[in-house]
């Protein structure tokens, strides 16, 4: 386990040495192959250094007497959009599992919904956001958060739709014919095979599910503009990039913690499904 | 009364997408009667599976009538009137050899207490009491092969469907189940058909062993074997000159008029 | 393991029905309800926004609709092998792990301004490889998942043929790992699609389905938008029948 | 919204009981964008009481980027709305019953900035270039001027994105950007030359202003509900005094600029002070002096916008309008209301001795 | 010339997570001469499959050696000195039935126009040549089972592993199998390592039975066949007495001292 992190943590140092050995040496108008852009320009604004990053971290955010560190406010607005976001993935999680369900249960369901669940997700959030946020606000005790996390499900329940059903489908001919020779009626194969069986592309799912929440949390923070969350600071930061550039690595930063505690949260799952997971390649 | 099985006329072909389709089992016709024990023999590939799973209702025939106790298949597997062991183990890797031993008791909602009793007793049977905790992933394959056999004895079933179920066991465990199998129908009145590859087995456990030829599949034979009742046949009967009769009947059903050359069912 | 062979029709006309179900409640809503544009165009609407810019609209999904297939192809190409390289090497996918993770989970609204910053402004270059990252991630999780779940009985014969890491992936692996990674490819398809036509909000030439949505939207027109939104499930749909005709071609010959 | 946001918490109700609260008439005004200078008088209406002073509990709603102002007051989600002119006037004829009550801003901010070795003096210059634009409906005036000056958008010119930032500018990747003086021109400002170590000046700098090229349109203007205008006295009310409070706002900013920096920052907006300066003096420059009176809605110039969104080709090659706004588009009556309460306070509400000053910019904006 | 395979002082336990450990095999040692024939017979569960795969370097002893070909166990699979068939078939399930048996001769770089005249060679061996373009599962289990019993003697190797690669198949196809095995074994020169249940098999096989007792699985006894060359030896064998005597021999052998009750081996 030590071992794990360690490596771990070596990679992402391999990572940092690489950018700043690249940032060193790599030409200021990044390498290009004709035309094609192959790796990034390397000036203090496209690749600010590390330290600068860290630097820029512990300073306040802005210049108003009494503004928190920089690395302070990132966490906090990180707590808000982390909130959002879960209430996402578990809205995202249950509406994707339950048609996923139904999927599995009528194939006719399957043929005609499974297209559209893919499709859904190339609608962009522009042409969404503005349906949420007028529709929702018809509600009562309707909250603008609750737009964001609408929008965070709408994302998350793709992967876990096609996942799940890829998964309950899974399971192997011969299994399903004993179940069937126990005359094991649809809701006993699906919580004594389907589901078991399923693990392996449950998990993949649950964790795309996951990032993807994220995302759309992200996406709809900067969209709808709630704020308060890391989206938000994302679109402020970026406007101070030209003389602030290390300021909106910040936010990135900031995104990316979320999307890891979230997939961590997956990854807790994994542990606890141990049991269902015999087949798999101890990596 | 009716039939444990009437299987009348029966055909299925395979479509195997290219080719020609393949006929598993042509114009089959067979009878059970409750508590009788009939055995299928015959070369790899004519169409025992195919039969025994069209008792099951886990495949449907080409043309012909498949009924079970005078109902329809289909009616019988709802009915759950059958138990069950397969070719291969098909044990659930995720459960343990308890857990999958409980598996049709679960599913058929039997009280708790009542299960752990069962599935203890009948993990005694097959020797692997020691190993209720045990993955199936951590057990040899005669080992899988028992928690299988184990499985379908579980709901004390009127009729049970076994293919190959002894195959990857030593000789010794393999009469011992033998007796056990035999007694076990006896007593419970349980009607058996049973597939296997070794004529001394078929001839050991049946009433009646029926030795089919391959490609199409069909019924070459029927071979009564009448050693007595179920109850009385022990270690002894293996040493009977009746016995070695009967093998020797068996085995000129299947080798057929000799005129078949030996490994040739194939083409 | 070898899927059945439908006809077309069958595959079609399910989802097409219900297309069509759907959008006949929509105009009936919309008309019925007469309802503002702005709050919702009718169908109707968008057709004729369609009818009336075919030229602009075609043009438009074609350039999110390469600058998608560079990405999804890019990034599933590269998941699949830094995915057989992780399930081979363990010290890569430990070391891996955290930058694999961060990959998967940061959002493009916040990469993308970078991306356009190291790459350059004027190009198309930036939203494929924006394109490619949101790619990579679900194909790389997936089939990473499938190459884990080799049987143990397929993987001892590997050993025994004292196969190479590569060989036991091509015979073994990696076609037990194909319906996990369609299911990886599914989800990319829609995911590069939309991370292109996103990532156009950003910066990048002004031609793309992402860069002409905001104008449209910003005015109300949102018939317009809608218009190209449509293009980017036509998109998406295209995406999404190459995936699944690759899946029936691999299992037909696998 | 109830988001704990800075500019919710900072309305007027929050230093007042319960009891005198119920008394207020809550109002929600929907920003463009995140609170900053660019919205100093609402702001400041806030801060100094103003709303509060007539009886008003005021909520100013930031947007986010796909947020469009006027729908969100055509669909009831707010009660008043500010939003750009050409942008609004498209959204009426998408059927937004809206009304233009006070025009604020007279002259248009918006720019074509360029580095000066690019030689880009003239709009024809823009030729050949790599032209910045945000979308989103703010690049009429950049349409109008260069179809005005012969070239066609389409094929003279590649029209390249622009995102939040000036990056894009500032890496060479665009010739010449849209810029808002009050804010993507600081940002530039606000960064460093690397060629010299030192932050840019306007001396690096050529800047095409549409206002002085004859292109300008009206832009921020407030904007409400048509048909509660018709109908609804209580709100009729409410209008006069939401505009007159604003005024009073803006008039507060015009004589309180670093103050006003001030209160926008502790207000929520994370660019920093001496950006918030800047955008506020500038700000200031399109307000001051309001010769007609400030918000008044001058014809001429109304009936220039107008005639400029309909000639004018959008990004699918349609006009940004294409009928002529119906009467109820926009009225003084309100503020022409508001400006008498005004006046009889002894306010200046033209600005005639207006002066700008001088903002030093800090790296970053700090 | 060193040994084929040289077993010494070979324990294996494996760990089961809560419970005590299984300590499968014990202190085994067994050495097998090239070109001899040895089989390993035992109750299931007693640890064959474990000394197979010790063999084959699928599996590590937790003490003791095991040497193949005077090399390491992992060398000489490096090398790929053996053929081997599991207890399960283990066919790749999107790969035909050609392309199964292929397999090792595509990993190992044999030229195409050799792989298929070989592959067609191996078909007919096993009477599959209808099948070559079947998958898995349009087969039935002997037929599987027959698939990798070709897939084994794919590459001609100068040992065979083999684990019950007979128990599928019925009697007729079994004993030509066998009849095949043996003399291709003597041609080749390879020594087999062959694990059955059953008895006469074994007998007619090999040069020695190693008789295995279980928990923990430990070497009871070696019984010496010797009925002559593997060339020599045809159907006639079976009815030979020196075969009846080698079967009983090696019975009395498994059956121990008669102390140990049937199937109670596992308690
Ligand atoms: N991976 C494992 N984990 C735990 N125990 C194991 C594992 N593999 C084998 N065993 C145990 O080792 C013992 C020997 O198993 P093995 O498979 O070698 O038996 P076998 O002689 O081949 O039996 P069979 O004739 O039934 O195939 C068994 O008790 C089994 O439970
Ligand atoms: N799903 C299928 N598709 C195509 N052909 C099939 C299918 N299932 C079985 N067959 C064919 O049907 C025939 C009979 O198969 P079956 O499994 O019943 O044989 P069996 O008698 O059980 O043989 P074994 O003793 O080897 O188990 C075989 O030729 C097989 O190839
Ligand atoms: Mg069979
Ligand atoms: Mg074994």
């Amino acid at each position: 386990m030590t071992r794990r992190v360690l490596l771990a943590f070596a990679g992402v140092l391999l990572l940092g040495a690489v950018w700043e050995l690249y940032k060193d040496l790599g030409p200021a108008t990044g390498v290009k192959v004709g035309e094609l852009a192959i790796l990034p320009r390397t000036t203090d604004l496209a690749m600010p250094h590390l330290w600068t990053i860290l630097d820029r971290l512990g300073q306040p955010v802005s210049s108003l007497p009494g503004s928190l560190p920089l690395v302070v406010a990132v966490l906090q607005a990180c707590l808000v959009t982390l909130g959002i976001a879960g209430a996402g993935w578990g809205l995202g999680v249950v509406f994707g599992f339950l048609l996923a369900l139904l999927m599995q249960a009528v194939s006719l369901a399957e043929r005609a919904v499974l297209p559209f669940v893919i499709l859904s997700q190339t609608v962009p959030v522009i042409a969404l956001a503005p349906l949420v946020v007028g529709w929702g606000a018809q509600l009562p005790a309707w909250q603008e958060w609750m737009s964001v996390s609408l929008i965070a499900a709408y994302l998350a329940f793709c992967p876990i739709a096609v996942g799940v059903l890829r998964g309950l489908k899974s399971a192997e001919a011969t299994q399903l014919e004993l179940l069937h020779s126990y005359a094991a009626g649809w809701w006993s194969t699906l919580t004594r095979l389907r589901l078991p069986a399923s693990v392996a592309y449950l998990l993949p799912a649950l964790r795309l599910g996951a990032s993807s929440a994220v995302v759309g949390a992200v996406v709809g923070e900067v969209s709808t503009g709630t704020e308060g969350g890391i989206g938000r600071a994302i679109v402020e930061y970026a406007q101070a990039s030209g003389g602030d550039p290390a300021k909106p690595w910040a936010a990135i930063l900031g995104a990316v913690a979320i999307g890891l505690v979230a997939v961590g949260v997956v990854a807790l799952l994994g542990i606890a499904l141990r049991r269902f997971r015999r087949w798999e390649v101890a990596a | 009364m009716s039939d444990a099985v009437a299987i009348a006329g029966v055909t299925r072909t395979f479509a195997t997408g290219r080719g020609p389709a393949v006929t598993a089992l042509q114009d089959v016709s067979l009878t059970v009667a409750p508590g009788e024990f009939v055995s299928l023999i015959g070369p790899s590939g004519c169409g025992k599976s195919t039969l025994l799973r069209l008792i099951a209702d886990l495949d449907q025939p080409t043309s012909g009538i498949v009924s079970v106790f005078g109902k329809s298949a289909r009616q019988a597997r709802l009915d759950q009137d059958y138990g069950i062991a397969f070719q291969q183990a098909g044990l659930l890797p995720w459960r343990t050899v308890a857990a999958n031993v409980e598996l049709p008791l679960d599913l058929h909602r039997v009280p708790a207490a009542e299960r752990r009793a069962r599935v203890a007793e009948l993990l005694d049977f097959v020797g692997l009491a020691d190993f209720a905790g045990s993955y199936p992933d951590q057990l040899s394959g005669g080992m899988q092969q028992r928690v299988a056999i184990a499985r379908a004895f579980a709901e004390k079933p009127s009729l049970l469907l076994m293919d190959e179920p002894f195959g990857a066991l030593d000789e010794m465990t393999r009469e011992r189940m033998q007796t056990e199998l035999v007694r076990l129908s006896a007593e419970t009145g349980a009607a058996v058909v049973f597939v296997t590859h070794s004529i001394p087995e078929a001839v050991f456990l049946s009433d009646r062993v029926v030795v089919m030829s391959p490609r199409p599949g069909r019924i070459r034979e029927i071979v009564p074997i009448g050693l007595g009742p179920g109850r009385e046949r022990g270690e002894a009967l293996r040493e009977n000159p009746a016995f070695y009769a009967a093998v020797t009947a068996v085995r000129e059903a299947l080798h057929g008029d000799g005129a078949v050359p030996v490994g040739v069912e194939n083409r | 393991m070898r899927a059945r062979i439908a006809s077309p029709l069958a595959v079609a006309w399910p989802p097409v029905a219900l297309a069509v179900v759907a959008v006949a409640i929509w105009q009936g809503v919309v008309v019925l309800g007469k309802v503002p544009e702005f709050l919702l165009p009718a169908p109707g609407a968008i057709l004729g926004d369609l009818l009336a810019h075919p030229g602009l609209i075609g043009s438009a999904t074609l350039v999110t609709g390469l600058n998608g297939l560079v990405g999804l192809v890019v990034g599933a190409v590269v998941a699949v092998v830094l995915a057989a390289v992780a399930a081979a090497v363990r010290f890569f996918d430990r070391m891996s792990a955290p930058i694999v993770a961060a990959v998967a989970v940061v959002p493009i609204v916040s990469l993308a301004p970078v991306c356009y910053t190291m790459f350059g402004a004027a190009s198309q270059q930036p939203r494929q490889y924006i394109a490619a990252v949101a790619a990579f991630a679900p194909v790389f999780l997936t089939t990473l998942r499938g190459l884990r779940q080799v049987r143990p009985v397929h993987r001892d014969l590997m050993t025994a043929y004292a196969a190479s890491g590569w060989q036991a992936t091509r015979t073994v692996t990696l076609p037990g790992a194909l319906p996990y990674l369609f299911s990886g490819l599914n989800v990319a398809s829609s995911l590069a699609v939309i991370s292109a036509l996103v990532t156009e909000y950003f910066g990048g030439p002004r031609d793309g389905l992402g860069s002409l949505i905001t104008s449209a939207a910003a005015t109300s027109n949102y018939a317009t938008a809608w218009a190209y939104v449509f293009g980017a499930i036509v998109l998406g749909l295209v995406f999404y029948l190459v995936t699944l005709a690759l899946e029936w071609f691999a299992s037909r010959r696998a | 919204s109830s988001s704990p946001s800075p500019s919710s918490s900072s309305s007027a109700s929050t230093d007042t009981t319960s009891s005198s609260a119920a008394a207020l008439t809550p109002v929600k005004i929907q920003l463009q964008w995140a609170v900053q200078a660019q919205f100093a008088g609402y702001v400041e209406a806030v801060k100094q009481g103003y709303y509060k002073d007539l009886g008003l509990d005021v909520t100013l709603v930031p947007a986010g980027s796909d947020t469009v102002p006027q729908d969100q007051l055509a669909k009831g989600l707010v009660d008043y709305a500010v939003a750009w002119v050409p942008k609004a006037l498209a959204s009426r004829e998408a059927g937004a019953k809206i009304t233009d009550v006070a025009q604020f801003f007279q002259r248009s901010g918006t720019t074509q900035i360029s580095f000066k070795d690019k030689g880009i003096t003239t709009i024809a210059g823009l030729k050949g270039k790599n032209v910045g634009s945000w979308g989103y409906g703010n690049e009429f005036e950049l349409y109008a001027g260069m179809t005005g000056a012969g070239l066609d958008p389409a094929t003279d010119v590649k029209v390249v994105t622009q995102a939040f930032d000036m990056n894009g500018f500032l890496s060479g990747d665009i010739d010449a950007a849209q810029a808002m003086t009050y804010n993507e021109l600081a940002q530039v400002l606000e960064s460093t030359n690397p060629k010299t170590g030192k932050l840019y000046t306007l001396a690096d700098l050529n800047v095409l202003d549409w206002s002085n090229l004859g292109y300008g349109m009206y832009q921020d203007a407030l904007w409400a509900d048509t048909a509660k205008l018709a109908g609804d006295t209580a709100y009729q009310d409410t209008t006069t005094k939401v505009v007159e409070a604003t005024a009073e706002g803006w008039i507060y900013a015009r004589d309180h600029v670093a103050q006003t920096a001030a209160d926008v920052v502790a207000a929520g907006s994370q660019l920093g002070l001496s950006h918030q300066e800047w955008q506020t003096n500038e700000v200031n420059k399109l307000i001051w002096p309001s010769p007609d009176g400030l918000g008044v809605i001058v014809k001429a110039q109304w009936d220039k916008t107008v005639q400029i969104a309909k000639s004018t080709k959008n990004g699918s090659g349609d006009t940004v309008i294409k009928n002529t706004p119906d009467a109820d588009a926009y009225t003084n009556t309100y503020v022409d209301k508001a400006l008498a309460d005004l006046k009889a306070k002894g306010l200046d509400v033209t600005g005639a001795a207006y002066q700008p000053i001088t903002v030093t910019l800090n790296a970053g904006g700090k």
